[in-house]
């Protein structure tokens, strides 16, 4: 052992270090965020409850073809159609069994109308388990609660991967060059 | 006050009167005693979750009253009204017990703790080794509720405990003995005076080696990280009290904090001056003579309350040592230093006197 | 000794610790034949988590069985999309994008590091200091959150798709990417202050859980469990996938072997990752995100109701998955618990025939008795901590 | 060493055992027969030129109807050293699932062959420990089996029987408004 070293086990020194930083940390401000009394903004592109788009006309644009529930990991969309008039198909029953989803947002890739999503709605809670069967018509006036206006087309297209402009590349893209510092840095 | 109270007894000449306002006295200071250290110690949680809290870059209990203040209240309550479960196998009588035997024998220990100039329940002449005596057997009930638990994580906790607190029992004891030799008593008020008398005014100068064992151990004592092994929560879950819940476990709970608040105090008085402050700055600021007892009380208790601090700040420093490094501490460091330090006190008094 | 075992009857002390314990990680049980605080034997019981994973993936197509990988190690999701990813591209012969290449690998390490935070902190928090543990979530809070920027979800991201990512990064995460990145060494020096030079960390640590190299690469360890006996195999130097060719980095090694080399490669690798996510944002180029190889990847979605062939071929790809040639195919990907491997038997349509994944922690957890027995219990929970295991990729 | 190099190492060193070599993606894959599968393992790991030192991976295939051996147990095997791997397939078939551990060569294929027993019920002769290992211990059925439904055997498991049982009993406890 060497004195230095002899000398620093006697004195406690890395313990006296650890205790100084405990006793700075004390003098900075916390990190907490007091959820519930102060709610963090869900960051756009957030995948959270689901809902189903309505066009212009307020109509639903789900077509019922059915990819969603073929595509879904999970397997917890469950569609039921029948031949209306003209032989259009009908979707007379829409559902998503929420507890069973696992959000990775496929059912928005696999659509190709459009016609579902996922909000930025995070908080949900209930004490049945029947809340969380999402018929039609839930998951329809969901878009109008969350998706009221354009919002709903712009937060859409977020999930409505791939499109044309990831494989060719486009202008704009993040680059360092273009990256600027937030924070003054000591 | 007391002076008052002393010429008024005085006067009293029926004997069965005399004992009668005596034990009126007495209750009445235990009763004050009590009430400040469970108050003391109800806070003392909320303070050590605050000061942790802020350790560790967040905020602690803030919800329950402005800053939180009310979490200890709450706490009590919901642990009041909490269910009693007992296992169907446990050994209940001393079940029972074992709570109690720990709770009782740390608020025993405070009867002899002056918080001033005779404030205190018990001025006896043995003051530290009712000390010793009483923190041995709280021990006690930790052992009794690891095995009457019937539960092999309670058990191995009771365990160590055991042989945890016998083995620092000693350093600890050996730690104090320098004190003993240099005020020359082992009354805890004397002690005090004595150091009010030493040029530095307070003991853990003169007895720094003394000082240091007597802390490590004192955290030992109390099974406080980093040597909180009895209830080592990785380890044992919870240690000797895994099975306890409600009430039982609050007074598990109290008898910690109030075990906490017994080590700080014997630290304040028997190293830090108890409720005096030096003699030099004594003299340098005269008007300090005039001031009103109860801010020498208040001296007192800003030294219990920085050595509880300390006893936070460790807690959110360090990681925890294992059972058989803490044994090797205990045997094979502070036992040795502990008596060399006694050594060197003793024959520096021999030489100063001499 | 020996008379006093013949005047005593001595009985074995069996403590079930586990699947519900402070320490253990989730559902590790652990069945301990104590003598006194010895541990004689060691037992480890694993399958609580168990969901079936393999079964569950040759039932899906290659595309769908992706959130699958999620949930394996949740803790870094992001570091198994990205080896399931890359072995079904290797599967199809398709390669990603460049773009995407280093999108991935930035975003691996970002896992890396956010999976190693847990790891210190939980390890940290067995062994009994607490205040690391909450420095730890603090800085893993900032990932999070830029996992939530890019691409709307936190734990269990499925951001990485066959050919490249899901959708491309934005410059604000970019801006607050760097802004971590240069901010992250300092964090580390708090936690190194804490904990590194510690005295009591280094009595519960070195020396503890000691396995030598050749019995390491013998009972098959990966990752820093084995980089921590001083085997220099690193998937990433060894068989470059992404951009791990073009970065520079170093492989920090242990020499003993024992949990507290472990802890110092780990933290060695928690600062190689920021120095890879520092260059990857530097050296990010621009371009596509998807490869162009429209028999494996879905169409592009604006394409899609313009075009009947982008339609029908959405429909092909989304219900019956991808024509695949069939082969069977192995690939391991560095993951920050060790090796992932993800083996496929391909019979030629789109499910996989078979899907076997070689989980690390599976055959971490295999080693705790080796490292256990002979130790105390308290040392038992210092080796859980420091072969950093996850049961849900242990269980699958 | 180049993957197809040792392809043709083995098969001159044990020309009866190999039946096929297959490359893939510049991966090789030799199937064995699975009876001197240990001394090829042996030799793999033991020859100074190719040192499979390290295990990578085993683990089970099943091939219902399209193979006339059932099963093959897969070894993955690399070598630190030298940096190369290969992969060893033994056919193993349905009427005798049993193979020979390779534990004595790598202790780590321990828990990878429990597991392979577990979901296949291939026996490997010569293992300490064979023992289900993800699955309840009582559990009836080889679930990684193409022939095993995917939803579950009808007959519900003993074990999960046992806990709804429990919980009925336990109704009466439930604390209600």
């Amino acid at each position: 052992m060497t004195t230095g070293k002899f000398i620093r086990t006697i004195f406690f020194v890395e313990i006296l270090k650890g205790l100084t930083l405990t006793f700075k940390s004390m003098l900075t401000p916390a990190v907490t965020r007091r959820y519930p009394k102060v709610k963090r903004p869900a960051k756009p592109g957030f995948r959270g409850l689901h809902a189903l788009a309505k066009n212009e006309e307020g109509k639903m644009k789900c077509v019922g073809c059915g990819l969603c529930g073929a595509y879904c990991p999970s397997q917890c969309i469950h569609i039921y159609t029948t031949e209306g008039e003209d032989h259009n198909k009908v979707v007379d029953r829409y559902e998503i069994e929420v507890l069973r989803c696992v959000y990775c947002g496929f059912c928005v890739e696999a659509c190709p109308f459009g016609a579902i999503s996922l909000s930025e709605h995070y908080e949900y809670s209930d004490y049945s388990r029947d809340a969380f069967y999402m018929t039609k018509e839930k998951l329809l006036s969901n878009w109008d609660k969350y998706f009221a206006g354009k919002k709903g087309e712009a937060y859409y297209r977020k999930f409505w991967r791939p499109q044309s402009e990831d494989f060719t590349g486009h202008e704009g893209q993040a680059k360092f060059e273009k990256v600027k510092k937030l924070k003054v840095k000591s | 006050m007391n002076e008052i109270l002393q010429s008024f007894i005085g006067q009293v000449s029926n004997p069965w009167l005399k004992l009668g306002i005596d034990i009126v006295i007495i209750l009445i200071k235990i009763a004050i005693v009590i009430a400040i250290a469970l108050l003391h110690v109800a806070y003392a949680t909320y303070w050590e979750r605050k000061v942790i809290g802020h350790m560790q870059v967040r905020l602690g209990p803030i919800e329950v009253g402005p800053h939180g203040l009310l979490q200890p209240i709450a706490d009590g309550v919901k642990l009041f009204f909490k269910e009693d479960i007992i296992p169907a196998d446990a050994d209940k009588p001393l079940f029972y017990i074992a709570p109690v035997i720990f709770f009782i024998s740390t608020l025993t220990s405070l009867s002899v703790i002056p918080f001033f100039n005779h404030f205190v329940i018990a001025d006896i002449n043995i003051g530290l080794l009712f000390l010793f005596a009483m923190s041995s057997l709280g021990a006690y009930g930790i052992v009794i509720s690891g095995w009457s638990s019937n539960s092999k994580y309670a058990f191995l906790g009771g365990l160590r405990s055991a042989s945890q607190v016998i083995s620092y029992e000693i350093a600890m004891g050996l730690s104090l003995v320098g004190v003993m030799i240099m005020s020359g008593s082992l009354n805890l008020v004397d002690i005090v005076k004595a150091q009010q008398q030493y040029p530095t005014g307070m003991y853990f100068i003169p007895q720094i080696l003394g000082f240091f064992v007597f802390v490590v151990a004192a955290f030992a004592e109390t099974n406080r990280l980093p040597f909180d092994l009895p209830e080592a929560e990785s380890e044992l879950v919870a240690g000797y009290f895994t099975e306890y819940s409600g009430f039982r476990f609050a007074l598990f709970f109290l008898g910690e904090y109030t075990g906490m608040l017994i080590m700080s105090s014997i630290c304040a008085v028997c190293f830090l001056g108890g409720w005096t402050v030096p003699q030099f700055i004594m003299n340098a600021l005269p008007f300090l003579s005039k001031l009103p007892n109860i801010v020498w009380v208040l001296v007192f208790l800003v030294k219990v309350y920085a050595f509880m601090f300390f006893y936070y700040w460790v807690r959110a420093t360090l990681p925890r040592y294992r059972y058989d490094q803490l044994m090797a501490i205990g045997w094979k460091l502070l036992i040795p230093l502990a008596l060399l330090n006694i050594v060197i006190t003793g024959l520096a008094k021999i030489l100063i006197k001499g | 000794m020996e008379h006093i075992e013949k005047t005593f009857e001595t009985r074995e002390l069996t403590i079930s610790m586990g699947p519900q314990h402070p320490a253990t990680h989730g559902v590790l049980r652990l069945v301990l034949n104590l003598d006194g605080e010895t541990v004689v034997r060691c037992t480890p019981y694993v399958g609580y988590l168990h969901r079936g994973v393999e079964k569950l993936g040759e039932n899906r197509t290659y595309f769908a069985a992706l959130p699958l990988s999620d949930r394996l190690d949740y803790i870094s999701s992001m570091n198994n999309n990205v080896g399931y990813v890359n072995a079904v591209e290797k599967l199809f012969g398709i390669e990603a994008p460049e773009r995407a290449k280093f999108i991935r690998t930035m975003v691996a390490e970002m896992g890396r590091i956010s999976s190693h935070i847990i790891w210190l902190g939980t390890h940290v928090l067995d062994i009994g200091a607490t205040t690391p543990f909450l420095y730890a979530f603090r800085e893993r809070e900032v990932i999070m959150d830029l996992f939530e920027m890019l691409c709307g979800a936190r734990l269990t991201v499925s951001y990485p798709r066959v050919g490249g990512v899901r959708n491309d990064i934005s410059q604000e995460f970019l801006d607050e990417l760097y802004d971590f990145v240069l901010d992250f060494p300092s964090k580390m020096d708090d936690y190194e202050t804490l904990v590194t030079e510690n005295r009591v960390w280094k009595n519960r640590t070195v020396g503890i859980g000691v396995i030598s190299a050749e019995e390491a690469i013998n009972w098959g360890l990966t990752g820093g469990t084995l980089r921590g006996s001083g085997v220099n195999y690193d998937v990433r130097k060894h068989a470059p996938y992404d951009v791990y060719d073009r970065v520079e980095f170093d492989v920090p090694l242990g020499k003993n072997g024992d949990c507290y080399d472990r802890y110092l490669v780990r933290i060695g690798e928690m600062r190689q990752a920021n120095r890879i996510i520092k260059q990857c944002i530097e050296k990010l180029p621009a371009g596509p995100v998807m490869a162009d190889a429209p028999k494996f990847t879905l169409p592009p979605k604006d394409m899609v109701l313009k075009d009947m062939e982008h339609l029908i071929h959405q429909f092909i790809l989304i219900t019956k998955g991808p024509t695949v040639p069939e082969g069977e195919v192995y690939m391991g990907t560095e993951v920050p618990k060790g090796e992932l491997g993800f083996y496929f038997v391909s019979d030629g349509t789109g499910k996989p025939y078979r899907m076997r994944v070689r989980a690390p922690s599976f055959v971490h957890a295999s080693v705790l008795p080796r490292l256990c027995e002979g130790g105390l219990i308290a040392d038992v929970i210092a080796n859980i901590g420091t072969i950093d295991i996850v049961l849900g990729e242990c269980d699958r | 060493m180049e993957p197809v190099e040792i392809a043709n190492k083995i098969k001159e060193k044990f020309p009866d055992e190999v039946l096929d070599v297959k490359e893939f993606r510049g991966q090789v894959s030799v199937t064995l027969k699975k009876s001197r599968i240990l001394e090829i393992c042996r030799y793999l790991h033991d020859d100074p030129e190719l040192y499979f030192d390290y295990l990578i991976d085993v683990c089970g295939v099943d091939y219902l109807g399209r193979k006339d051996k059932r099963f093959e147990v897969v070894y993955h095997l690399y070598s630190v050293k030298h940096r190369h791997a290969i992969r060893l397939k033994a056919e193993v078939s349905e009427n005798e699932p049993r193979i020979d551990s390779v534990m004595p060569v790598w202790v780590g294929a321990n828990w990878h062959e429990r597991e392979c027993f577990d979901m296949y019920g291939i026996m490997f002769k010569g293992h300490p420990d064979p023992r289900r290992i993800l699955m309840p211990e009582d559990w009836e059925g080889y679930p990684l089996r193409k022939d095993y439904p995917v939803k579950g055997p009808a007959k519900e498991w003993p074990g999960f029987l046992d806990v709804l049982d429990r919980a009925k009993r336990f109704k009466d406890f439930e604390w209600h408004e």
